[in-house]
C-alpha cells in the first residue's frame, strides 16, 4: 500500500500529470491558452508514429513468437467483450435508449492512445520493462469496438437503425479503419518491424528522444479539452458519471487478468490493463456519431475525454501497476 | 470584357465536419457545377457551441457556397433540411449576379 | 422535407480579434439564435491593413455570421457601430431565406 | 447611434492563390476602400478540385469580399472576368446595407 | 571596450542573430518567406514551457532563498517605476497625450521574453552562469506595468477613461495575467520547481537540447516581423524612435544597478539588465488597446518591435554584458 | 549488379522510402490521413534550414576552392541546358504546344529538393562522403531554368507571350528567386559558412540530429501527394508519363559526366546526378503558371511529383549510385 501512495506521488508529480493539471487549471481560469488545430494533429501524428515505431522494432527483436499472436487475439476479444459489458450495464442498470447505450459501450472497447503512451513513459521511469506487441495489441482493439457497437444497436432496436439514415455499418467501419490516426500507427507498426533495429538510427533522434517531452505538451492540450468536457458533466447525470469511472476499472480488472493469463510482465500486465480501461476519443466518436445519428455525442465525450482520461491517468495508471504486481 | 452578370441561387450552408463530404455529394447529385468550402468556421447553435481543433472532429465546423439555379436550390435544400434533422447546421439561400468566364472560348 | 424557407436578416461582421468576443455578447444580448464565425480573416480598411499570426493578436480580423430577424439586426447594428467607431470593423446586412431544421420534432 | 445603413455592392471573388495579389490590386485600382480575405478556401468547379496545403500553392484558393459601390462593381466585373478566363475562380454580386461608422468624429 | 567589440561581433555572428538578419532582409526584398501561424504561436509556447522549466528547475537546486524573494520585489519594484520614467519622458518631453504615453509606458515596464531568451543563450555561448530565479523575476514583471498604465490613464485623464468605453481595468489585468504565454510560464515554472532534476531526464530531450535551434527559428519570424514594423517607423516621428533607443538604455542602467544591488553574478546582471531594457509586444499590445482604444496602437508596437528589439538583440545585449563586468 | 539490388533493397527498406509508400497506400485507400498545411509548410522551411545550414558549414570548412567555382558554374550550365534537351523532346517528339513544352521543361532544368535530401540520407546511411558545395549548387539551379522556360515560350511562339497578358519575365524570376524556400536555403548556406563548426553547436541538437526522422514525416505527406497526382496519369498520357522517366535518365546520365569532370567524389556525384534527374515542384509550378497561362499546369505537377519523383526516390537513387561507382 505504501508503495502504491509512492507511485502514485511519483506520477501525480511527473512532467506529464502536471501538464495535464496545467492544461485543465488554464481552462477552468478561461485563460487563453490552446495549441493551434495544426499542432495538435501534429503532435498527434507524431505520437502515433513514434509509438508505432517503437512497437514495431520491439517485436522485430522480439521475433514473432505464438505469445504475439496470442495476445492479438486476446486484445480482439477485449474489443469484442468489453462492450457488452458497458452495454448490459448502461441499458439495463441506467436505463439509456439503446442507441445511447451502443455508442458508448463502443467508445470502451476501444483504447486511448494518449493514456497508453502516458501509462508507458510511466513505467520506462519507473523501470519497468514492457512486452513491444502491446502496442500491436492496441491497433487491434481499434475497431472491433465499433462493429460490436453497431451490432448491438441493430440487434436491440431493428427498425431505428434503419429509419435513421445513418451512415451503412460498412463504411463506418472502413472509415474508422482508415482514419488517419490508426494508418499511421499500423503503418509505423510495420516500417518499425521491417526496418528493426538498423531503422532506429534513422528515426530515433527524432521519434523517440524528444518523446516524452512532446507528451508533455499533448496533455496540456489534454487538459484543456478534458476540463472543457468535464464541465458538462451535470448534462450527463450522476449514473453517468460514476460510470465513467466504475467501467475503467471492470476494464482493467479484465485487461489484468488477461495479461496474467497471456503470461506477460508486469510492465505489460499494466498496458493490458490500460487497453481495457480507457476509452476511445479519438476515431470512435465520430464514427458512432454517423453512424447512430440519434444518439447523443456529448455523452460519450463526457465521459470518455472529461472523466474516464482524467481518472486514469491520474489515479488509474499507478492503482492498476500495483494492481498488476499484486496478482504476479 | 462586358459585364454581364447571371442572376443564380447563392446557397450557403454550415454544417459539421463530419458530413461535409454528404452534403458535398448532395450538391454534386444536384447538378452544381461547382462549390466552395471553409473547411473550419466555429459556431454556436440550438446544439450549442462548436469548435473543431481538438483531438476528435466532432466539434467541427465546415462552411459551403454554392451558386446554382432556382431548381438545384430547393433541391438541395429538401435534402440538407432531411440531413440537418440529426446533424449541427443550418442554410441559407440568396440573390446574386455571378460573373462566369466565358467557358466556350477555350479550356 | 418541403421547401419552405424563412426570410431572415443575415448580418455579417468583421472585426479585430481583440473585440470578437465582445461582438458574440452582443450578438446573444440581441436574442439570435447563433451565429458562425471565421476565426482568421486577413483585410485592408480604413486602419490599414490588418493580418494577423504574429507575435501579438493586434492585427488578426475576425468575421462573424448570424441569422437574426429585423428588430435584431437594428439592434446589433445600433451597438457594433458604436464599438467600430474605436475598432476596426465593418458591418453588413442582406436579407436571405432560411432553412432551418424541424426543432420540436425532435432533440 | 442610430441605424442609418448605406446600400451597397457586395462583390465576393474566389481566385486561385497565385492570383489573389493581382485581384487585390484590381480592387484598390477600382476605388474600394477596403476588402477582407479567406486565405485559405477549398473548392470544386470547371477547373476540377482544387485544394492547397501541398509543397506547391498551384491548387489553393482564396475568397476575397469587398463592399463597393455599383461603378466599382461593374469595374472589378470587367478585369476580374478577363483574368478568370485563364486562372480558376468566379465572382458574385450583390446587394448589401453597409454599417459603417462616422469616420469623421475622430482618427 | 576590445573586448566589447569582440563579443558584440560574437552575438551579431551567432547563428540567432543571423537568423533574426535573414528574416529582416527576406521581409524588406518582399519575399513570401513567413512562418505559419500555427507555427509561430506553437514555437512561442515551446519557448515559455522551456524557459519556464529551466527556471523551475534551477529555483529547485538553488533553493528558495531570501535572495529569490529579494529578487522577485525588485522585479515589482522594475515594473512599477519604469513605466513612470517613460510616462514622464513621453508626456512632458514628447507632448503625447495622456493615453499614448500611458499605452506606450506600459509596455516598457513590461519584458521581452525573446530578448531575454537570447541573452541567456548569449551568455550560455560566453560560458557565463546566471541565477535560474531571473525567470521568476521575468514572470513577475509581467502584470504590475500593466495596472500602471491604466493608473497613469485614469490618473491623468480620468474624464477620458470613463467615457471611451475601454474595458474595466480588473478584466484587462485578468485577462493579461491569464494569456496564454504566461500561463505557460508560470505552470511550467511551478512544474520544474516541483520536479526537480528527475524531471529534467523526461523533458530535457525536447525542451533542452533542440532549445536554440528553436530560438534561430523564431528569431527568424521576429525578423520578418521587426522589418515590416520598422516600415512604419516614418508614422511615430523622430521623437519616438529617439524614445525607442533611449528608453532601453535607461531600462538597462536601472536594470544592472538593482542587479548589483541584489548581489547577483554578472551574467544574472545582464538578464535584470534586459528586464529593464526590453519592451512587451506580446500580452501588453492587446491588453492596453481594449483598455485604452482612444490609444494609437500601432506607436507602441513599431516601438517594441520595430526598433527597441532589434536594437537589444544586437547592440543592447553585448553592451550591457561590458557594462555589467564594468560595475562588478 | 549484386550490389545494385542490395543497395536498391537498402534503399527501399530505409525508413524515409517507407514512410513515403505508406503515405502512398493511405492516399490510394482514400484515408483521411493528410499532415496539415502549417506542417508542411513548418517541415519544409525547416529541411531547407537545415540542409542550408549543413551545407554551409561544410563549405566553410572545406573553404572557398576554385572547385567550388566550377561547380557553381557548372550547375548553373545544366540548369540552362536540361531545358533545351526536354523542350526538343517534347516539342518534336511529343507535339506538344510551345507553352507547355516550355512550361514542362522549366521544371526539369530546376530541382526537387526532398529527393536531393533522400539521396544524402542514402549516401550517409550507406557511408559515403560528399561534397559540401553540392547544396551550394543546387541552390544555384533554382532560377536558371525560369529564365529558359520564359526566353523558349517568347522565342517560338512571340506573339502568343505577349496577347497572354502573362506576367512580365523580370517579375516572373525575382518571385520565384524570393520564394520563401529559396531564400531560407540561400540564407541559412550563408549562415552556415560564417558561422562554421562554431555554430554548430547552437543549431545542431535541432536542425542536424532529428533530421532524418522529419525528412520521414516529410515524405509521409510526399507519397500522398504524389499518389493523387500520379492519379492524373491517364489525363497526360502515355508520352509525358514515358518522358517523366526518360528525361530523369538523360538528367541522371549529364550529371554523373558533369560530377565526374568536377572530379568529384562517389557521393558528390551521385548528388550533381539527382540535381540532373529530378524535376522541381515547388518554386517552379507557381512560377510557369503565372508566366505562361496557357500552359496546363497539371502537366508539370503530374510528371514533377507523380511520376519523376516516386521514381527517383525509389529506383533512381541506388541506380545512379551504381553508375556513379562505374564510372569511376
Ligand atoms: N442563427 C444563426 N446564425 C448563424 N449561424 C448559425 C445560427 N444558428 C446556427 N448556426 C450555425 O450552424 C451550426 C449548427 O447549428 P445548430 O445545429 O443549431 O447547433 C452552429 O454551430 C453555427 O455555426
Ligand atoms: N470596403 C470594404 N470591403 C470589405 N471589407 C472591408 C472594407 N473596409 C474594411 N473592411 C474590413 O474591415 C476591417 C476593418 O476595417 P477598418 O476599420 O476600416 O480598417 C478591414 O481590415 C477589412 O477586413
Ligand atoms: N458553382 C460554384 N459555386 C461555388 N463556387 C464555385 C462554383 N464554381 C466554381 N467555384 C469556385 O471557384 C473555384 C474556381 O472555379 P473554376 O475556375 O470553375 O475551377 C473553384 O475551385 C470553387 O472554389
Ligand atoms: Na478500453
Ligand atoms: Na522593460
Ligand atoms: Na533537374
Amino acid at each position: 500500500m505504501n508503495e502504491f501512495i509512492q507511485q502514485a506521488t511519483h506520477n501525480l508529480l511527473s512532467p506529464i500529470i502536471l501538464f495535464f493539471v496545467l492544461g485543465w487549471i488554464a481552462s477552468v481560469l478561461k485563460s487563453d491558452l490552446h495549441l493551434p488545430e495544426a499542432m495538435v494533429r501534429g503532435i498527434s501524428y507524431y505520437l502515433m508514429a513514434s509509438i508505432g515505431l517503437k512497437g514495431g522494432m520491439e517485436l522485430a527483436h522480439e521475433g514473432w513468437t505464438a505469445s504475439v499472436i496470442w495476445a492479438c487475439l486476446a486484445a480482439g476479444f477485449l474489443g469484442l467483450f468489453l462492450p457488452l459489458i458497458a452495454f448490459s450495464l448502461l441499458r439495463w442498470l441506467g436505463r439509456l435508449s439503446v442507441v445511447d447505450a451502443a455508442a458508448i459501450s463502443a467508445h470502451y472497447g476501444s483504447v486511448s492512445a494518449v493514456t497508453f503512451l502516458a501509462a508507458s513513459a510511466f513505467l520506462t521511469r519507473e523501470g519497468y520493462e514492457f512486452e513491444g506487441y502491446t502496442i500491436a495489441m492496441m491497433a487491434v482493439m481499434e475497431s472491433p469496438a465499433i462493429a460490436i457497437g453497431l451490432l448491438l444497436a441493430t440487434f436491440f432496436d431493428p427498425s431505428g437503425r434503419k429509419a435513421e439514415g445513418g451512415t451503412p455499418a460498412g463504411e463506418v467501419l472502413r472509415e474508422a479503419l482508415l482514419n488517419g490516426s490508426v494508418v499511421i500507427l499500423v503503418g509505423a507498426l510495420i516500417i518499425g518491424a521491417v526496418t528493426g533495429e538498423h531503422g532506429a538510427e534513422t528515426v530515433g533522434p527524432f521519434f523517440f528522444d524528444p518523446f516524452k517531452g512532446v507528451l508533455c505538451l499533448f496533455l496540456l492540450h489534454m487538459g484543456i479539452e478534458a476540463a472543457r468536457r468535464f464541465a458538462d458533466f451535470r448534462q450527463v447525470g450522476l449514473f453517468l458519471t460514476g460510470f465513467g469511472i466504475l467501467m475503467p476499472l471492470i476494464g482493467a480488472a479484465i485487461g489484468l487478468a488477461t495479461g496474467k493469463l497471456l503470461g506477460m510482465s508486469i510492465g505489460g500486465t499494466l498496458l493490458v490493463a490500460i487497453l481495457g480501461a480507457s476509452a476511445s476519443y479519438i476515431a470512435v466518436p465520430a464514427a458512432m456519431h454517423v453512424a447512430l445519428p440519434k444518439a447523443n455525442p456529448s455523452y460519450s465525450m463526457t465521459l470518455a475525454l472529461g472523466i474516464t482520461f482524467p481518472f486514469n491517468v491520474t489515479i488509474g495508471i499507478p492503482l492498476y501497476l500495483f494492481l498488476a504486481k499484486w496478482i504476479h | 470584357m462586358p459585364y454581364d452578370p447571371k442572376r443564380m441561387k447563392k446557397v450557403e450552408i454550415v454544417i459539421e465536419a463530419v458530413k461535409l463530404q454528404q452534403v458535398l455529394k448532395i450538391i454534386d447529385q444536384a447538378g452544381a457545377s461547382g462549390y466552395t468550402v471553409h473547411e473550419s468556421v466555429t459556431g454556436r447553435g440550438h446544439r450549442g457551441y462548436r469548435r473543431g481543433g481538438g483531438v476528435s472532429d466532432l466539434y467541427a465546423n465546415a462552411m459551403i457556397i454554392t451558386l446554382v439555379d432556382e431548381n438545384a436550390a430547393v433541391r438541395i435544400a429538401e435534402e440538407v433540411r432531411d440531413l440537418i434533422q440529426d446533424y449541427a447546421g443550418v442554410m441559407m439561400i440568396s440573390d446574386v449576379d455571378v460573373v462566369w468566364p466565358d467557358y466556350d472560348q477555350d479550356q
